[in-house]
């Protein structure tokens, strides 16, 4: 199974392929080909999941696929290498597993989706596979290619099938990644000019023999004589590679993201500044206050799978970006501004909080959460310690089952009734009982109650952040006490919510169009919600089943930050 | 990093663990099983709760009497690692820790659960959602238990959690009612305050002490030399370095630890949620918001202890004695039967922490113990009570009148005589009569409370006297408030409903036998022989001397140093504090059931009986509405907060996303003054060019025409031109 | 004496050209702008004789007037012909019109 | 005033006249007689300038040759019978305007040149009258100096008229 990684990214694009060949009137077969496909996704990427070998060495990346895709010669300027270079960690792993997962949930969900069936499976599709890629590209230039890619399909899913504000809601999510994506392409380009791949410029010096591995030494050997100033120019091979960016040896003497090179723009480090505009970039994508807000509008117009989609795997390419670039290639910059990390953590946090206790529409609300669930990633990272790191990343998993089970709910709601304000709604309870018991788990889970994956996560967060001041060093403690807060309020708001909607005397409000029936939930809709529930518990009852697989790759991520901050 | 220091295992060690690990789940499967499958078991499922509860209780039994005076067990297990450091990884572990306290409080759960069940059986059939009730009922059971068996305090947390999750879903079982809703939301919520305190006395002792584990963190407490001010920690297991901590820092760490005791025990400032808990079915209320859950901040305390400085303990025993005063003083204006029982649950909470606070840690179990027992009671007493009313509501088709208003009451003692017998007992030892589990408890922690007030006072600061004042203060109103209520609901004559057969269940029964058996068992546990072989003197109860810090502690006090030996030397010493203690709160029950027969007679004498409005002056309107504190939290946090939320939202629409559009609207005009340039400007010119190529393109055409006479005169006007030329230059 | 002066000689044939141009120019017949090509000619063999009459000793100016005529002569042949044969094609002999028949 | 100057004016005045009649007549074969007269005059100038030769094949080469064939020309691209040959004129106002110019330009040359500077020219002057035919100098002249230039445009002549004899056949196979 060499071929695995491969096979995730491109079954879903091969898909994509089929569906287009299929006439458009065959929806049926159109709708099984893309359950196919991604059911397929998910059996490998179980199957990886469960071929993943936790304790095989530090630093594994595993079922490395290496190949060289673009390759330039510029004379002076070196080698332009770009590389088809695709591999898997526990940071990647959790998230390969979690994109398996609800692109069949989505499927499921995007069953009764009726305009242009073919151009929207096509579209998911492409989404799916790009997202999968993202999670698994080792080099930059690859990674920002699908990070790119993500935006099109997405831009398209919410402005054709979304909802009536659908155009201003995709455009403001179009343009808000796209500009996040244009800090991330200019300091991509400046590291690809910093940085070189010493094994292939150890063969191109003719250090080493060209078709074989290169031994440490000689690697060794080529970043001293590069450093030294005697490797230069045309021999250096520069690469997007992510795992040779991490190593301060790799950037060459001089260039503007060399960690000694001390260069400054505005008195700023230019490492710092690449640090912010990166981390910029991942953030609006998370998303982070005060560039949230095209995620409720995003939300509240999309349909209800793409809302599944942006919330479960989406946000999820911001926080991955952070802890496989960001923090990994600019560690001393990443210490550097951990407590401005911090604070944006907990602002939002609160902040995403505040505003979900305010908003009177349940997806609206639900959006402001995962804001608010997202800053606890960013405390998490911010922290640095183990539990906090360790807590984030299973913070990122979690969040991506409950707020996938959060938006079906949702779209149960809308599907039923076409609204989604909560005061439209009372005694909930009465007519569906089935769903009301999932709402329950969902709403609990998502507020942190034990037993649910997301308390292991805020726990380890909160952990982390607590004990940061006293362990490495981070975050004030204040910072984890006011992110605190954030439990407080997300009680609040779901409970809120619950006992608005789903408690009291059965009403529904009789202006809604067609006087809708709340019928309980739907043979489908079973298939969605009991499967995640079921999984939110697992993975809250044993956190060991993604922890123990993950967190020998998250505490090399985190000593390799801390030792070269 | 903090590889549990295990202990050699037993294989019978090992055991017993297993055994309570089938306590812990047995309530839990069966709650799964009847909230997933109830509606398709016969009965609904209810035999099955009943019967895993029986099962679970007599597991415990056996566990009790291997455990208690004999051993503890200690046996964990890893729940998940994380890697950390080079080699190391940090281990979070699960596990059972069975000692005398664990092994009596799993007792008193199964055995209350049990009996609550049984009662719920009549009390709540016919009920819409029976099987329900009996799933949240074992969902509780199954986190209570878990509360009792955790060996660390983040497994506790959990469960801690899990409590208040099941009490929202029981308090909110009527969910059509929305009081009841709102009560459970407010349940939780408060909850979740002093949770989060909770959890920062957690993460503190982790930040610190690198472990959850109690076992692991009492010894490592114990190790700690106290230098002026700062506690200096010997190398732990996996740390580099000694430890040296602050004692502001451990103080905090434990009023941390208290705030978890003080939003579950609903103490000062947290108490409002209890009240309001009460729209949950009365059985729940008996369970869980009288005999175990609220309790179980209590057994945290005692859990915690050791991590408790001095200071920290002053602080618990003010809001204990404040609670067990503010608590019977709200309970003093109440006429709703379970509101009088919820705020004498609060007062009563309040004298097992301020025990807690000034030492008296047995003292306080024991009164744990007594009340859970004779408070369960009271509530099933009070729920067959509301039963009969209800039923006679019903005949009535009466829909309006308050069936919980103990103005409604009256002349029960002749209706429900049963009910009546049952009721003094467990009335009497909430009262503190002597013969009564109560007197032996109260007594043991007023008697502290004096012992510990007369050893910090030696100073000179009397002050300190103010605790002991304040629970004999309590005891005196106690007896008032209960005297009154009990005059109120048993005597006299029926109010509302006229004739006594219409409460009861039929001629020849009062109620059912599934109703009045628990309630029967109950009363008879409030007396004191059960507790203590001598009913007048706690010092000799099996209860106390099982759970004394000695024993529950090791021997090891904690931080609170030479505390707790200290008093006892100063007890020992002051001897007669115990006599004074016993026959001082006796007097002062008898005056308040005195004063409540007063107040009773007065009332009886107004005719104001059967006017049923809220108290309208002075004091009695302050404590009937709790002293405003929810208004309060209304006003003041609430209601600030959720317009700081609208606010926080307006400020997300209003500005960032109205800044976020103006600046698109701005680049848009922008844009399009950039394309009117474009067009005008730059288009123009361009345009502009082309309109000069194309003239001189005509022009060229116009030559171009075809006409040889016209090349003629173009070519000779060129030979002018040229000539021209020529000649100018 | 009889001798006529060189200035006069010049000026009648620069008016002698000046005309032929002015008929070549605004003549829509072929054979008038034939003619006025002719008169060109000859204003330029006056001036050559003109000019002979000063320089005599190569008798140039005169001989190359012959030479004008016969390729004048030499030219009109082939243009006559050519205009007829142009007419033959078009049926007009008018320079517009045939243009504009040519223009197709 | 000499007699020969008064014929002179006459002459080139008829020659002047006839030219502009030859414009201004919109009939063909007017113009060609207009023509006629213009060049029987500047015959009869050329013999006052002692170029007795010039002016005999002048009457016969145009006179005798051209004209008639352009009054062959006329008669035979005139297809109208009973009608004469007209010709319209075009570009009046650009072609008078380039001819004033021309001409005023012309003119200004001529009476601004400097003939003594030009070498073997005397103006004032002209050289001894040699009242002799020049037939006898031309011959000799055009069989010695200019022999070359003879022979090319006898041969031009040759090619012409083949050029135009050619021309004027019918295409055999139209």
């Amino acid at each position: 199974m060499d071929y695995i990684l491969s096979s995730l990214i491109f079954i879903p694009l091969l898909a994509v392929l089929i569906i287009l060949c299929l006439p458009k009137h065959f929806t049926q077969g159109i709708k099984l080909v893309a359950l196919l496909a991604t059911s397929l996704q998910l059996i490998l990427s179980v199957w990886l999941y469960s071929a993943f070998d936790a304790s095989a060495t530090v630093q594994g990346y595993q079922f490395v696929q290496q190949l060289n895709w673009i390759s330039l010669n510029l004379q002076s300027l070196g080698l332009l290498q770009i590389q088809y270079f695709v591999g898997v960690d526990g940071i990647s792993l959790s998230m390969v597993l979690l994109t398996g997962l609800i692109s069949v949930i989505g499927i499921i969900s995007s069953w009764t989706i009726s305009k242009n069936i073919k151009g929207y499976f096509a579209l998911y599709l492409l989404l799916v596979g790009s997202v999968m890629g993202c999670f698994l590209a080792l080099d930059f230039f690859l990674f920002y290619l699908f990070f790119e890619f993500m935006l099109l399909p997405m831009y398209f899913l919410i402005g054709i099938w979304g909802g009536p504000r659908r155009e201003y809601a995709a455009i403001k999510f179009f343009i808000y990644t796209l500009i996040g994506s244009l800090l991330i392409l200019i300091v991509m380009i400046g590291l690809y000019t910093s940085a070189f791949d010493p094994a292939a410029t150890a063969v191109r010096a003719n250090l080493a023999p060209a078709g074989q591995v290169v031994s440490a030494e000689v690697v060794a050997e080529v970043q001293r004589q590069v450093a030294a100033g005697t490797l230069t120019g045309a021999s250096i091979v520069h690469t997007f590679s992510i795992p040779d960016m991490q190593q301060a040896a790799n950037f060459i003497p001089g260039s503007i993201l060399n960690i000694l090179s001390e260069k400054q723009l505005w008195d700023i480090p230019v490492r710092y500044l690449a640090f912010l505009l990166l981390f910029i970039g991942f953030a609006i994508k998370l998303p982070v206050v005060p560039v949230h807000t095209w995620l409720p509008d995003a939300h509240v117009e999309a349909p209800t799978p793409i809302s599944v989609l942006l919330a479960s795997l989406l946000l999820k390419v911001g926080g991955y970006g952070l802890f496989r670039i960001v923090y990994p290639v600019f560690p001393e910059a990443a210490a550097y501004y951990a407590y401005f990390v911090g604070l944006v953590g907990v602002l939002s946090i609160i902040y995403g909080a505040m505003c979900a206790l305010a908003m009177a529409d349940l997806k609206k609300l639900i959006a402001y959460s995962s804001v608010s669930h997202m800053g606890f990633v960013l405390l998490g990272l911010a922290s640095l310690t183990s539990e906090g790191t360790n807590g984030a990343m299973y913070q990122m998993f979690s969040h991506g089952l409950i707020s996938a089970m959060l938006f079906i709910i949702t779209g149960v709601i809308y599907d039923r009734s076409g609204s989604r304000m909560i005061d439209n709604f009372r005694g909930l309870a009465f007519s569906m009982p089935a769903f009301t018991a999932l709402v329950v788990v969902a709403f609990f889970a998502s507020l942190g109650l034990p037993g649910f994956s997301g308390f292991i996560a805020e726990l380890l967060v909160l952990l982390g952040a607590f004990s940061s001041s006293a362990v490495s060093g981070m975050l004030p403690r204040w910072l984890a006490i006011v992110a605190t807060g954030g439990l407080l309020l997300g009680a609040a708001y779901y409970l809120w919510a619950l006992q608005r909607m789903f408690f009291g005397k059965h009403w529904v409000h009789p202006e809604l169009k067609g006087e809708p029936v709340m019928t309980d939930l739907t043979k489908r809709e079973y298939l969605m919600l009991v499967p995640l529930a079921i999984l939110v518990l697992i993975f809250g009852l044993f956190p060991s089943l993604l922890l123990n697989k993950i967190s020998p790759d998250i505490n090399y991520f985190l000593q390799s930050v801390l030792q070269n901050r | 990093m903090n590889q549990v220091a295990a202990p050699l295992l037993t294989p019978e060690q090992n055991s017993l663990a297993l055994w309570a690990l089938l306590v812990l789940v047995l309530p839990l499967i069966a709650g799964g099983l009847v909230l997933i499958f109830g509606k398709k078991l016969p009965r609904q499922g209810d035999w099955l709760a009943i019967a895993t509860t029986g099962l679970a209780f007599f597991l415990a039994l056996y566990l009790f009497f291997q455990v208690w005076e004999n051993k503890t067990v200690h046996v964990s297990w890893s729940w998940f690692q994380l890697a950390t450091g080079k080699t190391s990884i940090i281990s979070f572990t699960a596990g059972v820790y069975l000692d005398n306290l664990a092994v009596l409080m799993l007792v008193i759960v199964t055995f209350i659960s049990l009996l609550v069940q049984v009662f719920s059986v009549i009390y709540m059939h016919g009920e819409w959602r029976y099987h329900h009730y009996f799933g949240y009922l074992g969902i509780f059971t199954f986190s209570m238990l878990g509360i009792v068996l955790s060996d660390n305090l983040l497994l506790l947390f959990i469960f801690w959690e899990l409590v208040g999750f099941s009490s929202y879903l029981l308090i909110g079982f009527w969910y059509e009612k929305d009081a009841a809703v709102l009560a459970g939301k407010k349940a939780f919520l408060f909850n979740r305050v002093g949770d989060i305190g909770f959890l920062f006395g957690i993460f503190l002792l982790y930040t610190y002490l690198q472990t959850f584990d109690l076992t692991l963190l009492k010894n490592a407490i114990a190790t700690g030399v106290n230098q002026g001010g700062t506690f200096i920690f010997p190398v732990l297991t996996g740390q580099a370095d000694s430890v040296t901590l602050s004692y502001t820092l451990l103080t905090l760490a434990g009023l941390g630890i208290f705030c978890g005791c003080v939003g579950k025990s609903a103490q000062f400032p947290l108490q409002v949620w209890l009240p309001d808990a009460m729209e949950g079915p009365t059985p729940v209320s008996s369970l869980i918001h009288a005999a175990t859950m609220v309790a179980a901040g209590v057994y945290l305390l005692s859990r915690c202890f050791p991590f408790f400085t001095e200071d920290a303990l002053l602080v618990i025993a003010i809001i204990g004695a404040l609670t067990a005063l503010l608590g019977a003083l709200a309970a003093t204006a109440q006429y709703d039967i379970k509101k009088i029982l919820a705020f004498s649950t609060i007062s009563q909470l309040g004298y097992m922490v301020m025990g807690m606070g000034v030492g008296a840690h047995d003292a306080s179990l024991l009164h744990l113990v007594t009340h859970a027992f004779f408070k369960a009671s009271l509530f099933l007493n009070a729920g067959i009570v509301i039963h009969a009313m209800h039923h006679a509501a019903h005949e009535f088709s009466d829909e309006h009148s308050d069936v919980q208003d103990i103005r409604n009451m009256g002349g029960f003692r002749k209706i429900l005589p049963f009910t009546f017998y049952a009721y003094i007992p467990a009335a009497a030892a909430l009262v503190g009569l002597p013969l009564f589990s109560g007197f032996l408890s109260k007594d043991a922690i007023l008697t502290g409370a004096w012992a510990w007030a007369g050893l910090m006072s030696q100073n000179g600061n009397l002050l300190y006297y103010l605790i002991p004042v304040f629970g004999f203060g309590s005891v005196l109103l106690t007896g008032f408030y209960m005297a009154k209520h009990c005059f109120y609901i048993f005597f006299g004559e029926s109010k509302l409903y006229k004739e006594p057969e219409l409460l009861r269940e039929n001629k020849t029964a009062e109620a059912s036998g599934l109703l009045l058996v628990p309630v029967a068992i109950l009363a008879v546990l409030s007396l004191a022989f059960f507790f203590s072989l001598n009913p007048f003197s706690y010092a000799g109860s099996w209860v106390m001397q099982g759970v004394s810090w000695q024993k529950l502690l090791t021997g090891q006090p904690g931080l609170s140093g030479g505390l707790l030996p200290a008093i006892t030397t100063y007890l020992h010493d002051a001897s007669y504090i115990s006599l004074v203690t016993a026959i001082l709160s006796v007097l002062l029950a008898v005056v308040g059931i005195w004063l409540g027969w007063l107040s009773y007679k007065k009332a009886v004498t107004a005719g104001s009986l059967s006017t049923i409005t809220a108290p309208t002056s002075g004091f009695s309107r302050l404590a009937y509405y709790h002293f405003y504190l929810d208004a309060f939290y209304e006003k003041v946090i609430i209601n600030p907060f959720m317009r700081l939320s609208g606010g926080a939202a307006a400020f997300d629409k209003n500005f960032i996303d109205y800044s976020l559009n103006t600046f698109a609207k701005i680049m848009v005009v922008l844009a399009k003054l950039i394309g009117w340039v474009d067009r005008w400007l730059v288009d123009g010119t361009v345009h502009l060019l082309v309109k000069v190529a194309g003239l001189i393109g005509r022009l060229g055409r116009f030559m171009q025409n075809g006409k040889v006479q016209s090349y003629y005169i173009f070519s000779l006007l060129g030979l002018i031109l040229l000539f021209l030329y020529i000649l100018a230059f | 004496m009889n001798n006529i002066p060189l200035i006069p000689v010049l000026l009648l044939g620069a008016v002698l050209f000046c005309l032929g141009i002015l008929a070549v120019i605004t003549k829509r017949h072929a054979i008038v702008v034939l003619m006025g090509i002719e008169l060109i000619f000859n204003a330029a063999n006056l001036n050559l004789v003109a000019f002979n009459r000063h320089q005599p000793d190569l008798m140039q100016g005169q001989v190359f007037s012959v030479f004008v005529m016969v390729i004048a002569a030499a030219e009109s042949a082939v243009a006559l012909a050519i205009i007829l044969k142009v007419y033959s094609y078009f049926k007009t002999v008018n320079l517009d019109q045939i243009r504009h028949e040519s223009d197709v | 005033m000499s007699l020969v100057l008064i014929f002179f004016y006459v002459f080139g005045f008829l020659a002047i006249a006839s030219a502009a009649f030859m414009l201004a007549t919109k009939n063909v074969l007017y113009a060609a007689f207009g023509l006629l007269v213009t060049l029987l005059s500047l015959a009869a100038i050329f013999v006052l300038l002692f170029a007795d030769f010039v002016a005999i094949t002048q009457l016969m080469v145009y006179v005798g040759g051209v004209l008639v064939l352009i009054l062959f020309g006329v008669m035979l691209s005139n297809q109208v019978q009973g009608r004469a040959v007209q010709s319209e004129s075009v570009n009046g106002i650009s072609g008078a305007l380039v001819a004033g110019i021309l001409f005023g330009g012309l003119a200004y040359l001529i009476l601004s040149a400097d003939y003594l500077y030009l070498e073997g020219i005397n103006v004032a002057d002209a050289a001894p009258v040699n009242t002799k035919s020049s037939i006898i100098a031309i011959g000799i002249r055009l069989i010695t100096n200019f022999a070359l230039p003879f022979e090319v445009a006898s041969l031009i002549l040759l090619i012409a008229l083949m050029g135009a004899a050619y021309i004027s056949t019918e295409d055999k196979h139209e």
